[in-house]
C-alpha cells in the first residue's frame, strides 16, 4: 500500500466513516468512547490504508444522505448487501456473514419464521430485517432501537422482532434472567445476510482498497480475533 | 425523480389524513381544555373557606409543577416515558392514545401560559362591571372574560397549533407510521433521504399555510367587535 | 337610606377612609366632591363591595352588614341588587353588542325571558337617544354614546340607587353635557343617585346634598347652598382650584 | 442505576457543554439579528424614492418568503437539506456551521413576527411625538421604538430560546454529537432507554430552568419603567 | 407669522379642512376651538407636518412650503425645528427618565452637549416646580406631572411655536390647573403658541387670538372679546354645550 496517498478520501490523510453508534456489539459508546466490532474493523482497515479513522456518528437517514452528498468516505454500519442497494451504491467485499432471528417470548406460540405471518414483528425502520419481516407475512411496527424492541416484547406490544442473532446474544449478556429466545430462520428461507462496506458509486478506487485490506485483516487473522472479542465466535466466515 | 414523487405523494399523503391531521387535531383541542383548566386553576384566587381554599392550593401547585415539566422537557422525551415508561407502573396505552396523551399535555402547558397571560390583560375593570352587576366569578369569566381572552390568545394558539402538526412526527418513535415515519421508509428503498424530506416538508407546508389562512379567518371573525378601534 | 358608621379602609398602612360616618338618602341625589386621592372612589365602592372596608358598617334599609365580618354570598348579592354603579371609563363588555350588554345581567342574573329584557333594554334606549344603536359594539361608538349606554345597563337592573364615579370626566365637553343632561332628568324622577363628580356646575344644579371628602376624612355633609355659597376656607381653596407645590408633596 | 447515572453524566454534560449550549447560543443571537433585520424590512414603510422603493419591497418579499418558509416546514428538513442538499449546489459546510445556520435562520423566522408585533404594539403616538422632536425614523427607532419592543418581545423571545436549547437534539441528524445522541449511544450499551432519556430530559430542564431565571432578571431589569404602572 | 392658504386636507372622499386660510401671529396666543371632529387636530397637525394635507401652502417665515410637492427632508426638519407640539397623552418617552426625555432630542438633534442640555432641563423642570423628579420614569407621575414635562420637553428645543393639542383634556381640574398657570406664565412671556383646547374660561382668559372652527371650516377668526361677548347664533350654540341628536348623525 505504497500508494496510500492516493486514496480518494474527502479528506486526505483520514478515512471519514460514518455509521450510528447506537447498535451494540457493531458500534455504540462505551466510557466516553465509540466501541464495537465496526469500530475496530473500521481502525483495523484505516490502518492497513495508512489512513486515520474518523468516526462521524448520525442517524440511519442521515448516513444515507451523507453516502450521496459524499459527507462520508464510507458507511460501516451493519449494511447489508441486497440488490436496491448494489444499483445505487458500492460495497467492498462483506466482513460480516449475519443471520437474522425471530426473537419471541417462551409460549409466544411462535416457533419458526413461518409463525410470524399476521403477528406484529417490530423491526427497525430502513433496515433489511423490515423488508424481511414483511416478506414472511408480519406486520411490522417500527421500533427506534434495539431495546425498544426487546421492551415492546417484554410489554406484549409485538410478538416478536426481527434482528441480528448478536445483538441478540449481547443484549441477553446483560439480561441473563430474560425468557425471551431466538429462533434460527434456515438458510433455505432466509439467505445469509452480507455485510459490507458501502460507498457512493465514484469511489471504486477507495472500495478496491478496502476490500484488499479487509481481505489482509482476514489472512493475518484480525477479523477473527475482532469477531471472537465482540461476539464469542467467527462469524466474519460465510 | 418525478416518478419517485408521484409514487410516494399517496402515502405519504393517506398517512398524513390517517395519523399526522387526526393526531394533530385530537391533542391540541383536549390540549386546550387541559390548557383552559390549568391556566383558571392558577388564575383564580380561592375563596377564604379552608375546605376550599387548601385543596385549590394543592391543585395549583401540581398545575404549576405540570407546566414547568412539560415545558422545560423535550416533547420526545415525554413521548418515550408515557409510552415505553409507564407499562412498569401497569399503564399500558396504544401508541395512538400514548401520542394523544403525550402531545396534548405538551401542548397544555404550553397553551395554558398563552391563555392565563390572555386572562390576566383582561382589565379588572371588566370584572368589576360584571360583579357590580351581581355576576358570579363563574359567569363573569364565561360570558365576559373567556370571549376576550379567546380573541387576544388566538395568534399564539394557532401558532402552537402550527407547531404541533410538525412536531406529529415524532410519534414515529412510538411506532406510529405517521407521514413522516413513511417518507423514511420510502427512503430505505429509494435511497433519496433529500428527496424525501423535502416532499414531506412540502405536504407540512401546505397543511400548516392552509391552517394560517383559517387562522386568519377566524381572527377576522373573533375581532368583529374590535373593528372600530382600528380606525 | 344607606347609612355608613364606622368606616375605616386601609391600604397597607395608609388609612384611606378614617372611621367615615355618612348617609345617603332615598330618593335623592347625594353629590361627592374632593381632591384627587381623597378617598370618593373607595368611599362609593365600599357601598357596592367592590371595596372591602376593614370595619365599620352598612345600613341598607333591611339589610345591615359589618364589614369586619365575612360577607355571605346572599348578602353580598342583595346589597349589588339594590344598586348599579356606572363607571367613568364606562367598563362596557367589548365582546357584546349594545343590546346584549344592557340584557345579559338581567338575563343571566334576575333571570328575565329575552324578550322582556330585550324590550326593556330597548326602552332604555330610547329615553337616551340610542335607539338605533342597539347591534353595534362598543368600541364603534364615541365617549359619549358609551357612557349612556352604561347608564343604561345600569338602570336595566331596577336597582334603588344608582353610584357614579366621575361619569363625565372622560368626555369632552359636548359630549359631557349630553350625559348631564339625562343625569338630570333622573335627579329629577327621584331616582336615588350617588354621584362623585369634578363638574362644580353640575354639582350645583343636580344635588340635594353635598358630601366633602379630604384626606379619608368627611369635611362638610350638608346642602348644595351652604357649601357653595357659604364654604369654609378649605372648601373655598378647593373650589378655586389651587394647586399643591410637588416638591414638597415629594418629600 | 445510580452506577449509570454516575457514569453517563459527566459525558452527557460535557457533549452539553461543547454542543447543546454552544449551539443554542450562537444560533440565537445570529437569529436575533437576523429577526430584527427581517421585522424592520417588513416594518418600514420605504420613502416614494423610486431607487429605494422597488429594491425595498423585492427585499420585504423576500423576507415574506424567508419566514414563511422556515415557519412550515420542519426544522430537521431545513437542517437536512442545508447541510446534505447545499454540497450538490457546491456550497459544503462543515456541520456546526450548517446547524449554526440552520437553527439561526429558524429561530430568526419566528423571533422575526414576535419583534415585528412588538414593534407594531409600539403607538403610533410615539413616533408622533419623536417626528415631533425632529428625530429621523432611524433614531426614533433606536432610542424609542426599539427600546420598548425588546420590552415586550422579551417573555414570549425567552420562550423561543428555551424551545431553541431543546430543539438542538436535532442537530445529531447533521453529525453532529450533541448530548441527546450521546445518550441514545450509551443506551446502545446498557439498554436503558427510559433512564437516559429522564437523564437527557433532566439535564434539559436544569439549562432551560436555569435560563427561565435568566429570563425573569432580565424581565425586571427591563422593566424598570413600568413598574410604576403596576400600582 | 404662520400662515395656511387654501389648504385641503382629505381622509378618503371625505374633505377633512375645506380650503381653509388662517395666520398665526407671532409672540401670541392663537386658540383654536370647536366640536369634537370638527378638524381642530388636523389643522394643528398639518403646521408640523404630522398630518399632510393634499393641497395649500404653509408660509413660516423665510421657509414656505407647498403642500401638494414632496417635502424636502432639509424643508421638514427645518419646519419641525421651529415648532414643537404638546399631546393631549403627553406622549412621554415609558423608556426614558424624565431628564432623558427632556435632553434626548436636544442632543440628537441639535447636537447640544450633555452638560448644555441637562442644564437647560434642569432649569426648565425647576421653572414647572418639578426639579426633584429628574431621575423618574414616567409612569411613576402623575398626569399633571407628566404634562409639564411634556412642555419641558418641547421648550427644550428652543421652538418658535409651541403647538398644544388639548393639553388638560386628560387632567383632572386640579391638575388641570396647575398646566393651565404655567401656560398663563408662557403666554405672558409672549412666547408663541397655538392652543386647542375645550376648556372656554382658559381660551378666554389667555387668548389673542380665537379660531373657531366647524366641520373642516373656520366659521370665526378674530378677537377673544368679539368671540366671546358678540358670538354668533352658532357660537352662542356652541358654548352653551348643544347635543345633537345621535340618531340624525347615523343616518
Ligand atoms: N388598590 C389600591 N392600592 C393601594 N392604594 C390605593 C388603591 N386604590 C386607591 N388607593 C389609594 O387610596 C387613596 C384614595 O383613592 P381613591 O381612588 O378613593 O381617591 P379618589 O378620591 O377617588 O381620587 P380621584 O379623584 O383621583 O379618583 C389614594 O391615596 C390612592 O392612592
Ligand atoms: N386617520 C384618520 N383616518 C380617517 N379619518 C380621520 C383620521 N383622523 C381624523 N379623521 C377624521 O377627521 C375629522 C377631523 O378629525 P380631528 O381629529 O382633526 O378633529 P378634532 O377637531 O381634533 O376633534 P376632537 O375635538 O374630538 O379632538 C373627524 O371626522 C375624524 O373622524
Ligand atoms: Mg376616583
Ligand atoms: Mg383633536
Amino acid at each position: 500500500s505504497s500508494n496510500k496517498n492516493a486514496s480518494d478520501t474527502k479528506t486526505p490523510g483520514t478515512l471519514t466513516i460514518g455509521l450510528e453508534g447506537t447498535y451494540a456489539p457493531y458500534s455504540y459508546r462505551d466510557n466516553g468512547k465509540l466501541e464495537g466490532f465496526e469500530v475496530d474493523y473500521g481502525k483495523a482497515v484505516a490502518k492497513k490504508l495508512g489512513l486515520k479513522a474518523k468516526f462521524v456518528p448520525t442517524k440511519w437517514d442521515s448516513l444515507i444522505a451523507g453516502l450521496n452528498s459524499k459527507t462520508f468516505d464510507v458507511v460501516i454500519n451493519n449494511v447489508a448487501e441486497n440488490p436496491s442497494r448494489k444499483k445505487a451504491y458500492l460495497f467492498s467485499t462483506p466482513y460480516i456473514y449475519s443471520r437474522s432471528v425471530v426473537i419471541t417470548k417462551d409460549g409466544s406460540g411462535i416457533n419458526s419464521v413461518d409463525d410470524i405471518k399476521g403477528k406484529k414483528i417490530a423491526a427497525g425502520t430502513g433496515t433489511d430485517n423490515y423488508n424481511h419481516a414483511k416478506h414472511f407475512g408480519a406486520q411490522v411496527v417500527p421500533a427506534t432501537d434495539f431495546q425498544t424492541a426487546m421492551s415492546m416484547i417484554n410489554q406484549g406490544r409485538v410478538k416478536g422482532a426481527f434482528n441480528s442473532k448478536e445483538a441478540f446474544l449481547t443484549w441477553k449478556k446483560d439480561h441473563k434472567n430474560t425468557d425471551l429466545k431466538y429462533i434460527e430462520i434456515p438458510e433455505s428461507k432466509l439467505p445469509v445476510s452480507k455485510i459490507a462496506p458501502i460507498y457512493n458509486k465514484k469511489s471504486t478506487k477507495l472500495s478496491k482498497q478496502v476490500t484488499k485490506a479487509t481481505k489482509e485483516l482476514y489472512k493475518d487473522g484480525t477479523m477473527k480475533k475482532l469477531s471472537v472479542k465482540y461476539f464469542g465466535e467467527d462469524i466474519t466466515k460465510k | 425523480m418525478w416518478h419517485i414523487i408521484i409514487t410516494s405523494l399517496p402515502e405519504m399523503i393517506s398517512a398524513m389524513l390517517q395519523y399526522t391531521i387526526p393526531l394533530a387535531i385530537i391533542s391540541f383541542i383536549l390540549g386546550l381544555i387541559l390548557a383552559v383548566l390549568t391556566a383558571l386553576i392558577k388564575f383564580i384566587e380561592p375563596s377564604e373557606n379552608k375546605l376550599i381554599k387548601y385543596p385549590w392550593l394543592a391543585l395549583r401547585a401540581i398545575a404549576n409543577f405540570y407546566v414547568w415539566l412539560f415545558r422545560s422537557t423535550p416533547l420526545l422525551v415525554q413521548l418515550f416515558i408515557i409510552f415505553f415508561g409507564l407499562p412498569s407502573a401497569g399503564i399500558e396505552l396504544s401508541p395512538f392514545i400514548a401520542a394523544v396523551i403525550g402531545f396534548s399535555m405538551n401542548t397544555g402547558a404550553y397553551a395554558s401560559e398563552t391563555i392565563r397571560s390572555a386572562l390576566l390583560s383582561v382589565p379588572q375593570d371588566q370584572w368589576d362591571a360584571a360583579f357590580t352587576l351581581n355576576f358570579t366569578t363563574r359567569q363573569t369569566l364565561m360570558k365576559i372574560v373567556l370571549p376576550q381572552a379567546v380573541r387576544i390568545a388566538l395568534p399564539p394558539l394557532s401558532n402552537s397549533f402550527i407547531g404541533l402538526v410538525k412536531d406529529t412526527s415524532l410519534a414515529s418513535s412510538i411506532t406510529i407510521l405517521e407521514m413522516f415515519q413513511v417518507s423514511q421508509q420510502i427512503t430505505a428503498k429509494n435511497y433519496q433521504p433529500l428527496l424525501m424530506y423535502s416532499l414531506a416538508a412540502f405536504l407540512y407546508a401546505v397543511v400548516c399555510s392552509l391552517l394560517t389562512l383559517l387562522q386568519h379567518y377566524l381572527e377576522r371573525r373573533t375581532s368583529k367587535y374590535v373593528k372600530g378601534s382600528e380606525a | 337610606m344607606i347609612s355608613l358608621k364606622n368606616v375605616v379602609k386601609k391600604y397597607g398602612s395608609k388609612e384611606v377612609l378614617k372611621n367615615l360616618n355618612v348617609d345617603f338618602p332615598d330618593g335623592k341625589t347625594t353629590v361627592i366632591l374632593g381632591p384627587s386621592g381623597s378617598g370618593k372612589s373607595t368611599l362609593l365602592r365600599s357601598l357596592d363591595l367592590l371595596v372591602r372596608p376593614e370595619s365599620g358598617t352598612l345600613d341598607f334599609g333591611d339589610i345591615s352588614l359589618d364589614y369586619s365580618q365575612p360577607v355571605s354570598k346572599k348578602k353580598s348579592f342583595d346589597i349589588r341588587k339594590k344598586t348599579s354603579m356606572v363607571f367613568q371609563n364606562w367598563n362596557l363588555f367589548p365582546n357584546l353588542t349594545v343590546l346584549q350588554n344592557i340584557t345579559t345581567a338581567p338575563m343571566t342574573v334576575l333571570k328575565q325571558s329575552k324578550v322582556d329584557a330585550e324590550k326593556h333594554a330597548k326602552i332604555l334606549l330610547g329615553q337616551v337617544g340610542l335607539a338605533e344603536y342597539a347591534d353595534r359594539y362598543p368600541s364603534q361608538l364615541s365617549g359619549g354614546q358609551q357612557q349612556r349606554i352604561s347608564i343604561c345597563r345600569a338602570l336595566a337592573m331596577n336597582p334603588e340607587y344608582i353610584l357614579l364615579d366621575e361619569p363625565t370626566s372622560a368626555l369632552d365637553p359636548e359630549l359631557e353635557t349630553q350625559v348631564l343632561l339625562i343625569l338630570g332628568e333622573l335627579s329629577k324622577m327621584n331616582q336615588s343617585m350617588i354621584i362623585v363628580t369634578h363638574n362644580m356646575d353640575f354639582a350645583r344644579s343636580v344635588a340635594d346634598k353635598i358630601v366633602f371628602v379630604e384626606d379619608g376624612d368627611i369635611l362638610f355633609d350638608g346642602t348644595p347652598d351652604d357649601f357653595f355659597n357659604h364654604p369654609t376656607t378649605r372648601i373655598r381653596d378647593f373650589l378655586s382650584g389651587i394647586t399643591f407645590n410637588d416638591n414638597e408633596a415629594l418629600k
